[in-house]
């Protein structure tokens, strides 16, 4: 008999890094089905082509550098997946090749690569996109099927293009914001479909409710306090989907749950600010991509305490 | 009816029961070997000096090691036999321990037991010398003499005794077959304790997965003075005992303290008993009841002598099912691993558990993804993932900084984490080096 | 441009120059802070590689002890005599004597295959915490564990673990002590860099037992004890040690030895 | 200085354009460096002037040395340096007035640029006249020669051109990032990075012929 | 000239977010890429700036307005300026040795830094090209110091977080701190548009 020795704990828990990042490649079907429901095959290629790339990218890295190969975790595959969902269904190919090598190398590997990185990949991909080819980035195409409400389609938007941002259009009916009715990158639109995905992330529990539920929550009460339409203001635009998906990346928010509920309150009111007053009509990536960049210091500053430790002082 | 609890702490193999459905249902079987090795060294401090030589013959409860030192403690001959062998023989630790082999001649005879008959009666200067005289020591598996624990440096007042029932550990059912069936012996031992040092205010807090015992002691319990169950809600570690107070009484032992510092001594459910043993009738400290469990045939829980071989024990639940890999003993928490099945359980072994060779693989290390559920866990309120990378980077004097030293090694942040780190054991690496450093 | 622009220029560069050197010079003396030069001079004197072998926080610290008289020149184990030295200099004490150099040795040849494994260890890499599970995953309790705590606490990168056993590069060791300091089972020693004939085993068990534990392990036959014509070689408490005071490497105990325990190196 | 431990004219060139490039090297300057970039030909604006405030001062010092009080040596440096950038100004101003709008602020800033003051106090004031100023013309051209890169890289593919040159046809659509702040921080890193590995590697190579050779 | 509240807030939104010194005008990234280690420190480092650019706007100011432009002799704005500074940073130096020594051994080689700082040279020359008040120029100062603080604050923060990173040999240290400085830079764009 020959046997193992080891401390405790000798079981595990079932959950790995794969399984985490399986989980939220499911969550994230829901939305990838919409967009290629709405936007046409288009969007099928779009999403393929950064998913493949940003895979390619971190295998090459690996090998290139001597690492293990840890393709095989789905992280890159996550990360290509979100930077998809987060391009217009107009761009070329080769912005999501681009952007899915930016992510995954300078974002990503040179930091040190999975758990090192301290901005979210797809999102400083994405700002890098949105600066360097700014046109390509918002030109969006209403989508090609609108799904059926009763009979009337959502029609008012006359052109099949429109350069304006969906945030710039008033008096779009609730329902189809929800469904996807409206332009706007591929995974973001149909917010029932984001939905969707929550839900199951708080089933599995991947992520908890506190970071989207209080982004949201802040956008909808920055917004009424300026005299806009929260409804609107939070079913437009990315607003849910960086809530869900982006915000709640482990990695690049605090660690711990008061820190994350400054990170999230932080993110809303970047946002509404960058809506109200900046120079981008959305403000998502950025308001996250500013919260990352403040989440080291959070987590610096807020510190747990300590068992017993407050006794001692006193 | 008000569930007690801690901040902080895991749910360990929730899906599976805590790994308990094979053996809470069953009674505690008596099991007796051919032979037992006993060592004299199974309590926190000197180990004990052996009073016979190979060729004598003994009996059952007869002091074969003498104790050394005030937090020594004397070791009885667990079956009546021939010594064959006195020698040292490499147990769990670190160093090999002096161990006396006794053949049984399964005889059970007995020395001379005497008792005070009943706890209420009995002097209450007799009782800590008795327990001292029956070689008990914590049974829950910190081995601490409990003489010791009952007599607090003048100063210190103690207000309540805890009476640790909570079992948090996976696979462990021993002590709550112990509660389930003999319950009044658990109370008698609390009644005991508590009047050798006069404190007015007795709790057994059980965790609600074993709503059967907590009926059972609530039962015992009626019509005795000052005595209480109390209810924990089910978590790891909630046995652990900063935890157990934190969760029971409000209080948190200070970073570096003890509980008598809050005025609370915590005693296992298993060391109760004995302590009604050892008062009632004199009886020393021979047998326990554990659970052996996992890859056997027949998981069961017994009463062992102790001294029994793990290979004896395992074989009494009708041997190994499939080649073994892993044997440890108590939980798979914080259980210690064996080197083979030839060594001894102790009195602080509460479980034995066999895992196979596939459960027993280690997964490989991958890098931290800062999902946070490592702090969540740590019912100490550490930063696991930080910390760990302080440990191995060798910056000690930081880690100490940031508290390593209240690290209580539950194993939360280990278990829970999805990159498979090894966050407890590289604490547990870091204190060790801090310790000897000191 | 005319003679009165320069003679401007001239007036108001000086003269703010003036001011301002009046100002800083005032200042000067107003916030002067004395500082004990010796300080920065010791510090470059030491090797600098904030290992902390002689028990401070590191070479700044060292430095700011021996100036204070805390600690002695020659307190760096890894500067040796050249440095302790320079120190004494700068200090203006004597130089302590020089000492034969040493260098820290493995004394254990239980590496995979040798050594025979009571189990297989699955844990954190650490010698300690392996040696502390029911005696360590090699049957010999004497032997080098092989898991690296001598490799992470060495600050020179002299020290690897080759097939589960420790290897010194000599050329790198500088006799610091940490790895010595660390080791579970005191398998590393610093010994004379000339003592090149050793006995790698430090086994104390019974022969019979010795054997069972391990391939190369001393069982203390006393053949070397007889094979040596310089008396050189001791045996006691189970383990033969050769004093490298007396040993000529003849290399005689080398040959006789029935375990092969017994190792000459070549001499550096 | 003995003898046989003074570098030779040659040497003290060599040495300022590649084994201590300030840039790549020492990584002194960094604020022109990322500024002046954002084409070929700002970068080779910027090198050169900096490369004249170099020569000139290190002239300049080195012909003072002996005459400067070491108590207010970095003073009086500085306002050497200072005169040199002065001229360096007006003179840009006057026959280059597109460069001097797009270094803009950038040329009075000469003054605190690392290097020059490091090189004034490192070597200007030990060394001979030629020594210093050959020294000044190593170091300017290095300098020169790592912002024309860095130049060169962020014209190509943030604008597609090269010194103005449309090279990369009307097909090509620039990547806007490399001729904005972000993108000369990241370049600068990533060109850092890659001479960092590129030495590494070939260290490694002559560490291993070495050792085969011994 | 006065300000309203509002216009000093606007103002202060356009130097700490909009154009920062370090990201958008690359002022001053010789300490922020040098002193950013640690968090303490660079707010240190960050506070000394903050402190030295707003007396170093008032001196250069009041020098240049009522020394230089009464004497024609504008063309010597940088060395007038430079001495201005020099002299000033040496003044901080010795005062804090002497009266605040846990600041100065924080900080400790990092306060002569300063005066090769260009971020202050800049700030007093920017306030010159701008054409600011006197109330303008000190603001400028102190509002861009505080820019930077922010800066340097965060970049801190990141670096101490990729301490315990494993980051590729060739690109630790100047590489890694640029590309993080780069991506801090993308984040910042965000707040393009926000005032003008």
């Amino acid at each position: 008999m020959r046997l193992r020795l080891s401390t405790g704990p000798h079981l595990h828990a079932t959950e790995t890094t794969r399984s985490l990042m399986q989980d939220v490649l499911i969550a994230l079907l829901p939305a990838a089905v919409a967009g290629i429901y709405l936007f046409g095959e288009r969007a099928a290629v779009l999403l393929a082509v950064s998913v493949a790339s940003a895979v390619l990218a971190e295998a090459a890295w690996q090998r290139l550098a001597g690492q293990p190969l840890q393709v095989r975790d789905l992280s890159a595959a996550v990360t290509g997946l979100l930077l998809g969902l987060n391009l217009p269904s107009s761009a070329p190919w080769w912005l999501a090749v681009v952007g899915s090598v930016f992510a995954i190398v300078v974002v990503k590997q040179l930091f040190g690569g999975i758990g090192h990185n301290f901005l979210n990949p797809a999102l400083a991909a994405r700002a890098v996109l949105l600066t360097s080819w700014p046109a390509r980035m918002t030109t969006f195409f209403l989508p090609e099927r609108l799904v059926e409400i009763g009979g009337a389609s959502a029609a008012q938007f006359g052109d099949a293009v429109t350069s304006a941002t969906p945030l710039a259009k008033g008096g779009t009916a609730i329902m189809d914001l929800l469904l996807g009715n409206v332009p706007g990158s591929i995974g973001e639109v149909c917010k029932v479909a984001i939905l969707l995905g929550f839900a199951y992330l708080l089933v599995r529990g991947t992520i908890g409710f506190h970071i989207p539920v209080l982004f949201v929550g802040t956008v909808a009460l920055m917004t009424w306090l300026l005299g806009g339409d929260p409804l609107v203001a939070v079913l437009s635009g990315g607003v849910l989907f960086g809530a869900v998906f982006m915000a709640t990346d482990y990695t690049t928010n605090p660690m711990l749950a008061r820190g994350q509920c400054v990170f999230a309150v932080g993110c809303g009111v970047i946002v509404t600010l960058i809506r109200q007053y900046g120079g981008y009509p959305e403000g998502v990536t950025y308001a996250i991509l500013l919260m990352n960049v403040l989440t080291p210091l959070l987590d610096k500053w807020m510190k747990r305490r300590v068992y017993g430790e407050v006794k001692q002082h006193a | 009816m008000k569930k007690h609890t801690f901040a902080g702490g895991i749910h360990p193999l929730h899906g599976q029961h805590e790994g308990k459905a094979a053996t809470r249902g069953k009674p505690v079987r008596e099991f007796v070997s051919d032979s037992v090795c006993i060592p004299m060294d199974m309590h926190l401090g000197a180990p004990s000096k052996p009073l016979v030589r190979k060729g004598d013959h003994v009996k059952i409860g007869q002091v074969i090691g003498e104790a050394v030192g005030p937090r020594g403690i004397p070791v009885h001959a667990s079956v009546s036999g021939l010594v064959t062998e006195v020698g040292l023989k490499q147990q769990l630790l670190s160093n090999a321990s002096m161990c006396v082999t006794i053949q049984n001649d399964f005889a059970d005879e007995w020395v001379e037991c005497k008792g005070f008959g009943n706890v209420e009666t009995a002097p209450a200067d007799k009782i800590v010398p008795a327990i001292l005289a029956a070689g008990i020591c914590g049974m829950g598996g910190a081995c601490f003499p409990t003489h010791a624990k009952l007599s607090p440096p003048s100063g210190k007042r103690i207000q309540t005794i805890l009476l640790n029932g909570a079992e948090c550990e996976t696979f462990l059912t021993s002590d709550h077959r112990l509660m389930l069936e003999t319950p009044g012996r658990v109370v008698d031992g609390l009644r005991a304790a508590m009047r050798a040092l006069g404190v007015g205010r007795g709790v057994i807090a059980i965790e609600d997965n074993k709503p059967d015992a907590i009926d059972a002691m609530q039962r015992a319990c009626r019509g005795r003075e000052g005595v209480e169950v109390a209810v924990l809600k089910t978590k790891y570690p909630q046995g652990g005992e900063k935890q157990l107070i934190q969760a029971v009484t409000g209080r948190e032992v200070p970073s570096g303290g003890l509980p008598m510092d809050v005025g609370v001594v915590v005693l296992n459910v298993g060391t109760a008993a004995a302590i009604a043993d050892a008062v009632v009738d004199g009886k020393p400290l021979i047998s326990r009841i554990t659970t052996v469990t996992g890859a056997v045939r027949e998981p069961s829980n017994l009463l062992l002598r102790i001294g029994t071989l793990f290979a004896d024990a395992v074989s009494g639940c009708g041997g190994y099912d499939g080649e073994p890999g892993k044997i440890f003993a108590g939980g798979s928490m914080t259980g210690v691993c064996a080197p083979d099945d030839s060594v001894s359980m102790t009195k602080a072994t509460n479980g034995i558990v066999v895992l196979t060779e596939k459960q027993a693989r280690s997964q490989t290390q991958l890098p931290c993804i800062r999902c946070g559920r490592c702090v969540d866990a740590c019912p100490a309120g550490l930063m696991p993932y930080r910390l760990m990378h302080l440990c191995v980077s060798g910056d000690l004097d930081q880690a100490v900084k940031e508290n390593v030293k209240d690290c209580i090694l539950c194993g939360s942040c280990s278990y829970i984490c999805p990159a498979k780190r090894w966050l407890a054991a590289s604490f547990k690496n870091a204190k060790e080096q801090l310790a000897r450093r000191s | 441009m005319n003679f009165t622009a320069i003679l401007y220029a001239a007036l108001a560069l000086g003269g703010l120059g003036v001011l301002f050197g009046a100002v800083l010079s005032f200042a000067d003396k107003k916030f002067a802070v004395p500082v004990d030069d010796r300080i920065p001079r010791v510090r470059e004197a030491l090797p600098g590689a904030n290992c902390g072998a002689c028990g401070y926080a590191g070479c700044d610290a060292l430095a700011a002890a021996i100036v204070s008289g805390d600690a002695r020149p020659d307190d760096c184990p890894v500067g040796g005599a050249k440095c302790a030295k320079a120190i004494s200099e700068i200090m203006g004490v004597e130089t302590p004597q020089e000492e034969e150099p040493l260098v820290a040795k493995v004394i254990c040849q239980g590496e995979v295959g040798v050594s025979k494994h009571r189990y297989d260890y699955d844990g954190f890499p650490s010698c300690q915490m392996a040696s502390s599970m029911a005696g360590g995953p090699k049957k010999c309790p004497y032997a080098c564990v092989g898991l690296g705590d001598c490799v992470q606490v060495c600050k020179f990168d002299a020290i690897k673990v080759v097939n589960g056993l420790a290897v010194v590069d000599e050329q790198k060791c500088t006799a610091c002590g940490l790895c010595a300091k660390v080791c579970p089972r005191h398998s590393i020693r610093l010994s004379p860099r000339s003592a090149t004939v050793m006995v790698h085993c430090q086994n104390r068990d019974s022969a019979r037992q010795a054997r069972e534990e391990c391939m190369k392990a001393c069982i203390a036959c006393r053949r070397c004890v007889k094979e040596c014509k310089y008396d050189a070689i001791t045996v006691d408490d189970g383990f033969a040690y050769i004093d490298p005071e007396k040993c000529t490497r003849c290399g005689a105990c080398v040959k006789v030895c029935p375990m092969g325990c017994i190792k000459m190196l070549e001499h550096h | 200085m003995p003898k046989a431990n003074k570098p030779s004219l040659r040497g003290v060139f060599l040495n300022g354009v590649f084994n201590e490039n300030p840039t790549f090297r020492l990584v002194l300057g960094v604020c022109p460096t990322l500024a002046s970039t954002t084409a070929a030909l700002n970068g080779v604006g910027m090198g050169l002037a900096a490369t004249f405030v170099l020569v000139g001062s290190n002239v300049v010092i080195s012909l003072l040395r002996k005459f400067i009080p070491d108590k207010v040596r970095i003073p009086a440096f500085v306002v050497v340096i200072c005169t040199f950038v002065t001229i360096v100004q007006m003179l840009m101003q006057a026959f280059l007035p597109p460069l001097y709008d797009a270094l803009g602020i950038f040329i009075p800033l000469i003054v605190v640029n690392c290097i020059i003051l490091a090189r004034a106090e490192a070597f200007a004031c030990k060394n001979g006249v030629l020594a210093s100023g050959m020294d000044g013309l190593g170091m300017g051209l290095g300098f020169t020669l790592a912002l024309t890169l860095i130049g060169s890289v962020r014209e190509l593919i943030g604008s597609g051109s090269l010194f103005g040159m449309n090279l990369l046809g009307a097909a090509y659509e620039p990547m806007l990032l490399l001729v904005l702040a972000p993108g000369a921080f990241i370049t600068f890193g990533l060109i850092l990075g890659g001479i960092n590995a590129i030495t590494a590697r070939s260290q490694k190579k002559k560490a291993a012929k070495g050792g085969a050779s011994a | 000239m006065t300000m309203s509240v509002s216009g000093v807030l606007l103002f202060m939104v356009s130097c700490v977010l909009v154009n920062n010194y370090i990201f958008s005008r690359f002022l001053g990234c010789c300490p922020f890429l040098g002193v950013s280690s640690k968090v303490e420190t660079a707010t240190g480092m960050g506070m000394a700036v903050m402190f030295v650019m707003g007396l170093a706007s008032l001196f250069t100011w009041l020098v240049y307005h009522y020394v230089l432009v009464p004497l024609q002799l504008t063309y010597l704005d940088t060395i007038a300026f430079i001495l201005v500074i020099a002299a000033l940073v040496q003044f901080v130096e010795m005062f804090m040795k002497k009266s605040m020594k846990a600041l100065y051994n924080a900080l400790g080689i990092y306060l002569p830094l300063i005066t090769t700082n260009c971020a202050v040279l800049g700030a007093a020359i920017l306030n010159i090209t701008e054409s600011y008040s006197l109330i303008e120029a000190v603001l400028n100062g102190v509002f861009s110091a505080a820019g930077f603080l922010l800066a340097i604050t965060l970049m801190a923060g990141v670096r101490e977080r990729l301490e315990s990173s494993n980051i590729p040999e060739s690109m630790k240290g100047f590489p890694i701190s640029l590309v993080t400085a780069g991506l801090l830079s993308i984040a910042f764009m965000g707040f393009a548009g926000l005032v003008k």
